[in-house]
């Protein structure tokens, strides 16, 4: 079982602290090891896509932190590594993987888009996790194990007809399934006003699903909110949908961003990693942040190091 | 079901009185009433739950109430049932059942008649199987869902009504059963006692059987001898078991129910002749539907699909050769 | 291009009844060459599937008279032939292509489920017509003809995830499409309860789709709120959704109904036709019913002779 | 687009300056601001939005951004655009086209880098197109259009970057030209000058292309030569030129991206056989990925995926036969 690398303190008092101080540890190494890939990514090193969660460390950190590291399931798309490290900081893990080493968490089979660890799965076609998280939360009902599912996805994503149909199925059976929408009004390069029609918010709540809408700068809200709706889930055995408006700051992937620079800069605003650390002695961030620096970059040195997968590592048949 | 309480049903119409639009999951629902879900009708999460479950332990069985709606389907197929096995580098099992109603014969028309299977065929980490009724369906699913690999499990709509042919002998047909590397059954018949060769050997698979035990019985009389080679699983295909069985006939004759273009006789064809080429009289023939749509008009239907009459006189058109 | 056979008089003062009249031979042509059909099936003249539209005449009938038959387009689903013959009153090539005859509208290659006349189109295979009219709309759209498309779609086809995707691109493009529900309250065996978590009517609103409910047991109300929804549809070129309450008095196809006698006494109490018989002079009916009686005989006799379509009838590669 | 006001374009992330993952529609949504739709990612939709506008008379294209997302349209193609030309009993043209990037060694992992054309081969009244960089792909692509199919028009990403090769003697390859039944070009090259037989004849198409000029001038240098086909239309199969092509060659390799099991090249290979069996020094040698997913990791997908190096190696196993 996943145990939290940084778990928060028993101690009561210094809980609130702990938490922020976990939460920043979290962010800041998203940050950073993103930062990284697109790096090594700029260098040569690393091949095919990187979409990075920059921005959204906030809905990612909040979110994963909600949930019992211990059975509760993550379904996740194109865009996952932030909530890869909220999840399970594997930090080499990724590292390896998206440097399409065998020291990566899947070998370097899956790359970026496609990981998996413990009870958490990513796949690079959008919308068809949707269901499977739903199938993934009818598994775990009839296990009677009382792990809840949630599955992340993009506002672009809104537009594959399989997630109304996982809505429907989802309600009408009553699964615990936590449907994340982290909305950041953009889907590669087109806005959210050239992909939907009305508004996002209410497209659950047709099919009979309670919903919410929250901002994600600030990631002790996000946490408030998402323990708030995962136990709902769990207790009511029914679907959520959480809307979380949120900023990417970076590229959809790599290097392809089209919008504005004054519209990046006006986003920067909103970058959670701002809001958190003012809350942070700037010492403890230091430190924090000097550790974590070195942590990524050991990481970084021996992927580098490490061999590429081989044929035999691949399954067949 | 009875004995694995991870079995999981799950489709549309499927529950009793209805029972399924061909009844085949009849009195289950009744059975095992929290195990077995009627849906909406949404194939494409019906496969997607499917796949969901099986990566949570269950082992689910889904039926599609036609064939020709696996269509809906392909993404969680190709991109999600048959990746997960692969993607992450591990050993993850992921047993799991699309069962389907398949071929023509019933006049349903262009969208309710098809034999799509061609469309996963070769697809790598996923298995397609379609029983004959010269083997037992029922335990080549149970064999299914208790294995790791996702499959799509097909059921010809003309076999329902027939009666299994599971004996040795019947009549002047013999039934000899092999097993492939993943133990599924490799069905041979012939229609001659001794132990001499064939005249020509046929390979084919669901559906088509139906009409072999008429055709083998009438090339009997006509002491035209025949081998039929019939495998359940048709992907990964089982071709040094088929190889086996037509080595050293001189004519081979390779039947599907779609139409043979790029379809599993392509394969089927391709493979037999790397084995036996130079040891054979005349091509390899391969028949199957013509290359339209499957009409509605039942007489028409019945020009388009494959029938005895077509399998005799391919037969008489390669002893000519 | 298309007329009615049974064309309204132009005389304005005789326009109310004289509609009725044209409604009623409509719908009484309908049932009867459906039950015709089931007769046909029960002694084997037809194999395959039959789906009849018994009971729904008044929205097929309604819906259809509110069109501009010169250019309006029809896309439909396995429950087509009430809106076939209320579009273009061939009940010779009805008949024929069900029997699977090459009189058939479609040469007896298509049958039940896939017919096309004119700017009409039907398949079998459910949601899949619902993009395919959006996108005729769209293109009578940018060929600036003024043609809205309409799409009937039925409850239990709510659950295929493309009707979303359609309701958005739709509602997004603001193209002149009416999705046309007809929600009999049952798909195939399956009720609505167990199809669908809450309610059909809002489904289209969270794609900012106007939308309205209305029963089908008067032609007439069918009719006229047709009317205006269709006006709208094609003033503002947007798209509108109009569900429509009917009742399903047949089996699903052929003789598969597994509802109680109970229910299906009740539902014949909305029987369509029953309310419209009642509003016109018994003998102007018996006139009607029997003429069109003998109309439908002489199709039957004629499709009973006709040949079947050849394989040179099939098109390859 | 200029031509034709009926051309439609629509697909995701199309819109300038972005002009489309691959930039293929690069400038037409400034110069044709009607009739360039950038849509929601709703695949299927896309698809079906193409159909309907097909069946009212306009001529839409349609981008898919990856070639593995046309699973999400297996429904619109199988079951929509391939019916209504053939179900309904007119002659009804459907003018239509597909476009998607296909295939691997960008690294993009196992659901961005497949070639999945295999599962809409043989489907009757639906075309299947894959240029090579030696014809025009935008020529190729008007004609698609003005005619009268629904039609997968595959573009290989690595085939983006090359320039065309046009010519009729390149160095030592030279470069002739038949047209199939519908028009669609053949394409022969060979890596000798005069009227001999080759000594290996290769069937492949669209992305190989790339590795073919290579291969065949290094051939060259050994003195082994090669004549190579490649068809434009890969279903349906323009096998009377592939046959002619090959005639009289004793040695046969069929190259394609995806893996050869139920592929393209197992048709190829059948009918060639069927064509030439008897006459040929040992069996065709049928080559292509690994059977397993495509992975991220770029040195391993170059072991996957076809290369120069396993077409040689292929070459030299063929001719030690
Ligand atoms: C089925 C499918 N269609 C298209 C793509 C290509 N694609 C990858 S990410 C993306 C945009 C997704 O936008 P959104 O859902 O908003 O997520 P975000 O990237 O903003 O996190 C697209 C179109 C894909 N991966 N899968
Ligand atoms: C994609 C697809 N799935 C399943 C079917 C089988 N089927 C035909 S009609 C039907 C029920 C449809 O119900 P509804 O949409 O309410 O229409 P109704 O029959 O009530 O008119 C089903 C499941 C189909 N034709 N297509
Ligand atoms: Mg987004
Ligand atoms: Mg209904």
């Amino acid at each position: 079982m996943l145990t939290l690398v940084n778990s928060p303190s028993p101690d009561q008092q210094n809980m609130a602290r702990d938490l922020t101080e976990v939460f920043y540890r979290q962010m800041y190494t998203i940050r950073k090891v993103e930062q990284n890939l697109l790096d090594l990514f700029a260098q040569g090193y690393i091949t095919g896509t990187v979409h990075t969660s920059m921005g959204q460390e906030a809905c990612d950190v909040g979110v994963v932190n909600s949930l019992d590291r211990s059975k509760d399931i993550i379904f996740s798309n194109h865009r996952a590594h932030g909530q890869f490290l909220a999840y399970c900081d594997d930090v080499e893990g990724l590292i390896g993987e998206i440097m399409g080493k065998e020291t990566g968490v899947c070998l370097g089979i899956g790359g970026s888009q496609h990981i998996h660890r413990e009870n958490m799965y990513t796949n690079g076609v959008q919308g068809g996790i949707v269901p499977n998280a739903v199938g993934a939360a009818l598994a775990e009902k009839i296990k009677g194990t009382g792990a809840i599912t949630v599955v992340f996805l993009g506002d672009g994503t809104m537009g594959e007809g399989v997630v109304y149909e996982s809505f429907n199925i989802a309600s009408l059976w009553s699964l615990p399934v936590l449907f994340l929408l982290i909305d950041n009004g953009i889907a590669q390069s087109t806005p959210k006003h050239l992909e939907h029609a009305g508004e996002l918010e209410t497209r659950a709540m047709t099919f009979a699903i309670d919903s919410a809408s929250i901002e994600a700068d600030d990631v002790n809200k996000v946490y408030s909110t998402a323990c708030e709706v995962v136990n709902k889930v769990r207790e009511h055995s029914r679907p959520f949908f959480l809307h979380v408006k949120a900023a990417r700051l970076g590229p959809h992937s790599k290097g392809d961003d089209t919008r504005s620079k004054e519209e990046i800069e006006s986003l920067k605003q909103k970058d959670p990693l701002l809001k958190i650390s003012e809350s942070l002695p700037v010492g403890l961030r230091m430190e924090i942040e000097q550790k974590i620096d070195v942590r990524i970059q050991t990481a970084v040195e021996k992927a580098m190091l490490a061999s590429h997968p081989g044929l035999e590592q691949l399954r067949r048949v | 079901m009875e004995k694995d309480p991870n079995a999981i049903l799950l489709g549309e119409d499927i529950l009793d009185p209805y029972g399924g639009a061909f009844k085949v999951t009849k009195g289950l629902s009744t059975k095992f009433p929290q195990r077995v879900f009627t849906t909406p009708i949404s194939e494409a999460s019906i496969a997607g739950l499917t796949v969901g479950m099986a990566l949570r332990g269950m082992r689910p069985i889904a039926e599609f109430m036609f064939g020709d709606f696996i269509t809906l389907a392909a993404d969680q197929i190709v991109n999600h049932a048959a990746k997960y096995m692969g993607m992450y580098g591990d050993q993850m099992k992921l047993p799991m059942v699309l069962r389907t109603p398949v071929g023509g014969g019933r006049g349903y028309g262009p969208t309710h008649s098809q034999s799509l299977e061609k469309m996963f065929l070769g697809l790598p980490m996923f298995h397609i199987l379609a029983p004959s009724h010269f083997v037992h369906p029922g335990e080549i699913l149970v064999q299914a869902i208790s294995g790791s690999y996702p499959t799509l499990f097909l059921e010809n709509k003309l076999l329902y009504p027939e009666v299994l042919k599971l004996e040795q002998h019947s009549g002047v047909i013999n039934r000899t059963v092999h097993f492939d590397e993943h133990n599924y059954p490799v069905v041979v018949l012939s229609n001659f006692p001794d132990k001499r060769k064939a005249d020509i050997a046929i390979v084919a698979y669901g559906g088509i059987s139906r009409l072999l035990g008429p055709v083998l019985n009438q090339l009997a009389q006509e002491e035209i001898w025949i081998t039929a080679c019939l495998p359940v699983s048709l992907s990964p295909l089982p071709i040094k078991h088929i190889q086996a069985t037509t080595e050293g006939i001189k004519k081979i004759l390779v039947i599907e129910e779609a139409s043979p273009a790029f379809g599993w006789g392509s394969e089927v064809s391709a493979a037999l002749y790397d084995a036996h080429a130079g040891q054979l009289d005349g091509p390899i023939l391969r028949i199957g539907a013509a290359n339209s749509v499957i009409p509605a008009s039942k007489p028409l239907e019945e020009k388009v699909i494959v029938s005895e009459e077509k399998i005799l006189s391919a037969v008489f058109e390669v002893m000519a050769w």
